[in-house]
């Protein structure tokens, strides 16, 4: 008993920042439900969900380069990219669906493994190189959808940003009213498939020795390297990990809007949402400390920020401004931890 | 959803049907006042800032004041999901109507069917959407693009030139608008059967951009026969005249400063036409949206004319000013359907406080 | 070509690597051109002035952004540090213009030095969040107000027009140039950047003042976007919102092409240089070619990814 | 050469192996062996080759030329984790550990217990736990980051790791440099313990006395060859130490000027900080070397920090002649009216710019020094750092090499000699010696005793009691965050040292 409440605090005191977070989005989300006229619904837990999924990926996506103590700037654009194959795939049979499905997930691990192939070696820094790979990307989406466009199968999209009750009731599994079904039926599809992707994918891989060195390489390359992990594995890993996840990103956001768009803007704001995520979840943009759950509670706190615009009457024209000082605001919370340390050494680590 | 009826519909002369085969819809008639929000894209022009600030002008108006009840403007950036996300919040809260700049012309399936579902009125309108299931309002793109076109050729023509280089300056890629106005240029010049080469460059819209890529084109081509481009013709003018380029005919958006240009050179040779996309299109969705809540036939895709005008027709003070800044839309008004809102009016009020 | 490599130093490696590149692109676009139009602008000094013309914003911006990347820092708020200053700039007008600009820019730099100095927040997501607050207040700004954005005519002067048959802007580049690699190389403010972004934590135990070396980067890179955005405003003839993004990541490019570290400590000047006139010369020739968009990304993307493994994978990680 | 003392095949012999690094050879045509249940000293200078042997045995290097052997067969390792497979494991002169993962997790880093195919956490725990107790190492919590430890605990916990790895041949290269007392006596007898299990150990230290007690075999480096193996007792110290630097080392300590009462100079009142500093009281006088001793983690670390301005929240007060001075940065100590120089714990993080040029590093401090205006001299320049290189004998090729290709002894006169340049009044040394050899200890131990007689003021604290006991006129060792125990003169010896460190009796501060 003792020994369990000492973990906790354990647990707690080194991952102040990542239950800091959790708190503010619990507070905030509640608040914005308080003031929504249908708060606490499922229509509104829906649109919540459908709206943080692709962020939620990318943020993901991010975390595992920033583990490793790199940065992977193509995320946004390898998101653009899966999002444009997607729309040319998935659409026709069940099995050519899954098959869509399937190979847009394939192409962004694929583009991911290039990044942590070239990064390894090459020798090269992951920021310099996946801001170079990002344009290829970019570049390939634009080739593939030179415009807007594509198809996916209507029913999927309807299925899949939904809750489950309309789900089954799309693919006719059983009867959508039935008993014993109404305690789970208002839950959102997207919610689902993102935290099952989640912890399906992620829980598995941080606790594998891959996993555990791309932490050990983040806080120490030298000491990982002379302890005999696979560094280079784990870094290749990382970065196709890193794709994969931008890839759902990016599957999701075309079944979401039932086509793709090579859009470079978005491509690039995404990719910077997802390093904002990645930070207001508590994970160290040094490396080794933070995990890919965390910046799922980032980028729902940078969703949850802007649903406040919908509720609140705020003039249009200061939208912007307000969204920057509240994200200003969120990111400098982390210097509270500054302000605490009492050897200035400390701030150099 | 909406019923699909016959037409005509209410008030023809403001919601002018595309064509001739334009179907008729008819929502259910709700009672006023209504609660409207409007859904932009991005913030990063002039053209959206107008815009925005027409719709808020508009809602005071004294003949929609009463109808609406409440009155909601966000804007989302180029972030599809929030945008959708936006549409479909606003639909959970229980607004009546949505109007919308689309950042893409495809993806919103899903909304539409929601907004059907709960009988909520959606309308896009200038970025518009590639589907039939919704309400929409714009300007003839595919039309404007032909029209400065067969500007540019009958202005050369009249001067004996029969073949040449034409520079074309594109707005955002992937983006319907761009699109279509680029399909209508290319389309007049094929079918001259003279020889043109077409130079395309991307000016995204925005005078800067539009003023570097027109300089780089000339530091290449030397020379062009006739420029013709969509946003951002200031900065067409303004590498020009950088360039000591002379002046030759130019096609181009309603901003301020292209038909200042336009009216103080058209005798050196800037032969000039000015057809803008105008922000007064929020305008008349809003209203059309109002008038499809009361239950009246609207049709699904309305026409909004083209505010064209060439050096012939430029008068200072109507249709441009010579004394206001260059980056105001001047076409913003609509008289056959009450939006009196002009550019000036509202972009240049403030301009003596801070000068 | 091998064995020339080896003989320089590791340091110049990339100068050497980046100019060798812009000969061939220079012959490759030639090549082309002479094929396609039968003309060699590409060799012609007009054609070459008025590129290094406008390459001169980008190399301005390039030399504030290589200040903050020896530190092993970032600046991702010039787009709006540009934007913003070329705004107030014409907004205020007359001779207060300029100075209005770069009071801008220096007031910029200071709030990003501050925040990563003090407060010890990654610039990365310091700089980002000041950014879209820049942002925020010039929509607020041209949206509440409709102000003045015409460039003043000193403005125009600086940018657009020709002194001695050369454009103003280059000597304003030089001008900019010659005062960052002095503050490299012969300043100890310089020296303090090296050890800085070498290790933070010994240059402070040297007792040098690794917080006002900071600010004092983040202020140059300030300066110099606020720079940029004044002259890029006199050669638009105005300022628009979208004129700062495009500058952003080619700086960085730039940078990180002229053989600068990102991770901080070891770049030299002469090599951002070379990096810049290489981005904007692959500008030009991709758009001499009418090159699509599309074609456009792969080919940047992979000059890049190509040029940096020539340049020698990086060493092993100390152990 | 290979005239190792017991015969049998070697557990790993190498032949003929030759390294360098960018044209300087750290290895030449080295032949080398050591067998199972030995415990087998490697000696050396600084830069002598030691460190490089070892990697090249343990895969983290690959050597120019030669062969390795293993147990007789050939053997080539590409990857430390490769020798660790074939049971040759290294704790490195740097620590390999990862700060931000917990003790236990770095325990079993490279091989962690399983289930399904995923990391244990809870046997990996146990493991942990079971680990720490046999170095007696209870107190470490394995659920603790390792960047909360402090340095000795750090590397107690990286014994544990590489006891984790069931070594047969287990290579400590400086690995005790920063331990307690008490756990130096426990790696003793672990040593002991694992020489009966027939496992070999490499050790490499520059601590004497701890090679003569611990090994059974020795053997030298001079610059890069392998001079002699001998067995203990084979050779006097004093044979040993001109084998590895090549002449003859007379006095250790240069000779102590006679006891006197310096007038206080450098006065600390009351010093406190958290609840690592409780009222710290000593004063040091102008010439005076005063040592700072104790059990390692007893505030000595943070008593020089607050006194050069590091540490936030500094209750207490400094004076010097007389004036109160509370520098609030290193800048503001080094530029104060007082000078104040330190040379840091860590000089790999805290002392030096790694990559940066050897002039750079040495003018680190000092820029404004050769400055004319707001520009850097170059004439000036030059001459300080040759005058540097010169009066601290550094050793280098080119003052514009990085200063990572030097030896950790040139790199730490590099760092004395950057503080030099400042003129300071006041000298703190946090364990300068560390890692560094008999010759070159000594020119630090004469540099310190010429720097008090020009009148310097110097506070210095070494984790060496002999060295305490040699170079210090007076000692103040530290408990639990206070001086207890103050020793001048006569009083300055080992057990009067040991004593104190342990508080064990309670001695009047002298
Ligand atoms: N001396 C060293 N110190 C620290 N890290 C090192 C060292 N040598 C190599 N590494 C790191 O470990 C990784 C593996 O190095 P190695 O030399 O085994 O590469 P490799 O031979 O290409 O790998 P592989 O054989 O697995 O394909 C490198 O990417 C490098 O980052
Ligand atoms: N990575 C490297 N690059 C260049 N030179 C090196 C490198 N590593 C070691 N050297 C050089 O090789 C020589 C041997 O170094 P090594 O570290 O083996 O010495 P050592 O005997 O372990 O010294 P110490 O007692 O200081 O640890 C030294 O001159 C050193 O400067
Ligand atoms: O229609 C376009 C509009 O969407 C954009 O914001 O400004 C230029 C117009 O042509
Ligand atoms: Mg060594
Ligand atoms: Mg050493």
């Amino acid at each position: 008993m003792n020994k369990i409440r000492n973990a906790l605090a354990n647990s707690f005191r080194q991952s102040r920042a990542f239950y800091g977070a959790l708190a503010l989005l619990l507070v905030i989300y509640l608040v914005y439900n308080i003031l929504h006229p249908h708060g606490f619904s499922s229509a509104v837990l829906v649109q919540n969900a459908n709206e943080t999924v692709a962020i939620a990926f990318l943020a993901m996506a991010q975390t595992v380069p920033v583990l490793l103590g790199g940065l992977d700037l193509s995320v946004g654009a390898v998101m653009t990219l899966t999002s444009c194959i997607a729309s040319e795939l998935v659409h026709g049979s069940p099995a050519a669906i899954l098959f869509g499905m399937f190979v847009t997930l394939l192409s962004g691990t694929a583009f991911g493994l290039m990044n942590g192939i070239i990064v390894v070696y090459g020798r090269l820094q992951p920021i310099i190189v996946t801001l170079a790979t990002g344009a290829i990307a970019i570049g390939i989406a634009l080739f593939i959808r030179p415009k807007p466009g594509g198809e996916i199968d209507a029913d999927l999209n309807w299925a899949s940003t939904n809750s489950l009750r309309d789900l089954v009731d799309t693919y006719h599994l059983f009867d959508p009213d039935a008993a014993w079904f109404a305690p789970v039926s208002w839950i959102p599809v997207p919610l689902i498939t993102l935290l099952v992707v989640a912890f399906a994918v992620w829980i598995p891989f941080r606790k594998s020795v891959t996993g555990r060195t791309v932490y050990a390489i983040g806080s120490a390359e030298g000491a990982a390297y002379m302890s005999g992990l696979p560094i280079n594995r784990a870094k290749i890993a990382a970065f196709a990990l890193a794709g994969f996840f931008a890839a759902c990103g990016g599957l999701y956001l075309a079944i979401q809007t039932s086509s793709g768009n090579a859009d470079v803007m978005q491509a690039g704001a995404y990719t910077l949402n997802s390093i904002a995520a990645v930070v207001l979840g508590g994970t160290s943009l040094l490396g080794g400390i933070g995990g890919a759950i965390a910046s799922l509670v980032g980028a729902c706190i940078l969703r949850v920020i802007s649903f406040y615009f919908r509720i609140v009457s705020i003039d249009p024209l200061l939208q912007p401004l307000i969204e920057g000082i509240v994200l200003l605001a969120a990111v400098s919370l982390g210097a509270l931890r500054t302000l605490r340390v009492k050897n200035n050494l400390d701030l150099f680590r | 959803g909406p019923k699909i009826v016959s037409g005509p519909g209410a008030e023809p002369k403001c919601f002018a049907p595309w064509g001739a085969d334009t179907k008729y819809l008819q929502w259910e008639k709700k009672k006023g006042p209504y609660k409207v929000a409007i859904v932009n894209g991005f913030v990063g022009n002039t053209w959206r800032i107008q815009m925005i600030k027409t719709a808020k002008a508009y809602a005071e108006d004294p003949a929609v004041k009463g109808k609406i009840a409440e009155f909601k403007v966000v804007s989302t950036g180029t972030d599809a999901p929030a945008q959708l996300g936006a549409i479909e919040d606003f639909i959970n809260q229980g607004y009546d109507a949505i109007v919308t700049i689309a950042v893409a012309p495809d993806g919103f399936d899903r909304v539409i069917r929601l907004a059907d579902k709960n009988n909520v009125v959606l309308v896009p309108f200038d970025n518009v959407l590639d589907t039939d299931k919704v309400m929409q309002v714009n300007e003839n793109q595919l039309e404007m693009g032909r029209k400065w076109g067969q500007f540019a050729l009958d202005e050369l023509h009249a001067k004996g030139v029969k073949g040449g280089k034409i520079l074309e300056v594109r707005g955002l890629p992937g983006n319907s608008v761009d699109r279509d106005r680029s399909v209508g240029i290319n389309e007049v010049f094929k079918k001259d059967g003279g020889k043109w080469e077409m130079v395309s460059v991307v000016g995204n819209w925005d005078d800067g951009t539009t003023q570097k890529v027109v300089a780089d084109a000339i530091a290449v081509h030397g020379k062009f026969d006739a420029v013709v481009g969509q946003g951002g013709s200031n900065g067409v003018i303004q590498a020009l005249k950088d360039a000591k380029h002379p002046w030759v005919p130019i096609a181009g958006e309603s901003e301020n400063g292209f038909r200042k240009a336009i009216a103080e050179h058209s005798a050196d040779g800037l032969k000039g036409i000015s057809i803008g996309q105008s922000p007064g299109l929020v305008a008349i969705a809003m209203k059309a949206a109002i008038s499809a809540l009361e239950g009246n036939v609207m049709p699904q895709l309305i026409s909004v004319p083209l505010p064209v005008a060439t050096y012939k027709e430029l008068k200072d003070g109507q249709n441009y000013w010579s004394n206001l800044p260059d980056n105001f839309f001047t076409v913003n008004e609509f008289p056959p359907c009450g939006v009196n809102i002009s550019g000036p009016a509202i972009m240049a009020q403030t301009e003596s406080n801070t000068k | 070509m091998n064995s020339f490599l080896s003989s320089i130093r590791p340091e110049n490696k990339p100068i050497a690597v980046a100019s060798l590149f812009i000969v061939v692109i220079l012959l490759i676009g030639t090549g082309y051109t002479l094929s396609v139009q039968g003309s060699a602008p590409l060799l012609s000094p007009n054609y070459l002035l008025q590129q290094l013309q406008t390459g001169s914003f980008l190399g301005i911006v390039a030399a504030g952004m290589m200040m903050v990347i020896l530190l092993g820092h970032i600046d991702l708020s010039v787009p709006w540090t540009l934007t913003a200053s070329a705004m107030m700039a014409a907004s205020v007008g007359g001779n207060m213009a300029l100075p209005t600009g770069i009071a801008v820019g220096l007031a910029v730099g200071l709030v990003n030095g501050l925040g990563i100095a003090y407060l010890r927040i990654p610039s990365m997501i310091f700089t980002l969040g000041v950014d879209s607050v820049l942002r925020g207040l010039m929509v607020a700004h041209t949206g509440g107000f409709a102000p003045q954005d015409q460039a003043t005519p000193l403005m125009r002067f600086l940018a657009a027009e020709r002194l001695f048959g050369i454009p103003v802007a280059i000597f304003v580049w030089a001008f900019v140039s010659i005062c960052i690699a002095l503050i490299l190389t012969r300043t100890s403010f310089g020296r303090s950047i090296y050890a800085t972004g070498n290790r933070e934590g010994a240059a402070y135990l040297s007792g040098i003042r690794t917080r006002m070396v900071i600010i004092g980067a983040f202020m140059a890179s300030g300066v110099c976007a606020a720079i940029a955005g004044v002259l890029l405003a006199g050669y638009s003839a105005k300022a628009y919102q979208g004129m700062g993004l495009p500058y952003l990541l080619p700086a960085i490019a730039a940078v990180v092409l002229g053989g600068t570290r990102i991770l901080g400590g070891q770049g030299r000047y002469v090599g951002t240089l070379v990096g810049v006139v290489l981005i904007v010369l692959l500008n030009s020739v991709l758009s001499i070619m009418q090159m699509p968009e599309a074609g456009r990304q792969i080919i940047y993307g992979a000059v890049i990814i190509s040029m940096l493994l020539v340049y020698g994978r990086g060493v092993k990680v100390a152990s | 050469m290979n005239d190792s003392p017991r015969a049998g095949v070697p557990i790993i012999e190498l032949r003929g192996i030759s390294k360098s690094f960018s044209g300087a050879r750290a290895l030449k045509d080295v032949d080398f062996a050591c067998r199972s249940g030995s415990t087998h000293a490697i000696l050396g200078e600084n830069g002598a080759g030691k460190s490089t042997l070892i990697k090249i045995m343990s895969g983290v290097l690959q050597p120019d030329t030669g062969a390795m052997y293993l147990n007789g067969q050939q053997a080539r390792f590409r990857s430390p984790s490769e020798a660790a497979k074939s049971g040759i494991v290294c704790i490195f002169q740097e620590l390999s550990l990862m700060p931000d993962l917990t003790v236990a997790d770095n325990i079993s880093i490279s091989d962690p217990p399983r289930r399904f195919g995923l990391i244990d956490g809870r046997a990996q725990r146990r493991r942990a736990e079971a680990l720490l107790a046999r170095i007696k190492c209870e107190d470490v919590n394995p659920n603790a980051l390792v960047r909360d430890l402090s340095l000795s605990r750090r590397q107690m916990v990286e014994i544990a790791k590489a006891l984790g790895m069931a070594p047969k041949v287990l290579i400590l290269d400086e690995a005790t440099s920063a331990l307690t007392s008490r756990d130096v006596e426990t790696v003793y007898g672990l040593l002991g313990d694992l020489k009966t299990e027939n496992v070999a150990s490499l050790f490499i230290s520059h601590r004497m006395h701890e090679v003569e007690r611990l090994c059974d075999t020795l053997s030298v480096f001079r610059n890069g060859s392998h001079v002699d193996t001998f067995a203990r007792g084979e050779r006097s110290p004093a044979e040993i130490v001109r084998l590895m630097i090549g002449r003859d080392v007379e006095a250790h300590f240069p000779p102590k000027p006679a006891p006197r009462q310096a007038a206080p100079y450098f006065e600390i009142e009351n010093l406190s900080w958290e609840n690592r500093l409780k009222g710290v009281n000593l004063s040091v006088g102008k010439g005076e070397i005063v040592g700072l001793g104790g059990l390692d983690g007893q505030g000595q670390k943070e008593l020089l920090l607050a006194l050069f301005g590091v540490l936030r929240g500094v209750g207490g007060q400094v004076k010097a002649a007389g004036t109160t001075i509370s520098p609030s940065s290193p800048y503001a100590a080094k530029t104060g009216r007082t000078r104040i120089a330190l040379v840091p714990e860590d000089r790999k993080t805290e002392g030096l710019m790694l990559p940066m040029s050897i002039a750079d590093n040495l003018l680190a401090a000092s820029f404004d020094k050769v400055s004319s205006g707001p520009f850097i001299d170059s004439g000036k320049e030059k001459a300080a750092v040759e005058d540097g290189i010169r009066k601290l004998q550094i050793k280098i090729n080119e003052a514009t090499d990085a200063v990572a290709t030097l030896s950790g002894g040139n790199q730490q006169k590099v760092v004395i000699a950057k503080w030099l340049m400042t003129e300071p009044d006041v000298i703190l040394l946090n364990d300068p010696t560390r890692g560094i050899d008999v010759g070159t200890k000594q020119e630090i131990y004469k540099l310190m005793r010429e720097l008090a007689d020009e009148g310097k003021a110097i506070l210095f604290y070494s984790t060496d009691y002999a060295e305490l006991v040699g170079c210090c006129d007076r000692v103040a060792v530290m408990y639990d965050g206070a001086i207890t125990t103050e020793l001048s003169g006569e009083a300055i010896n080992e057990e009067a040292i040991v004593s104190a460190s342990l508080n064990i009796n309670t001695q009047s501060a002298a």
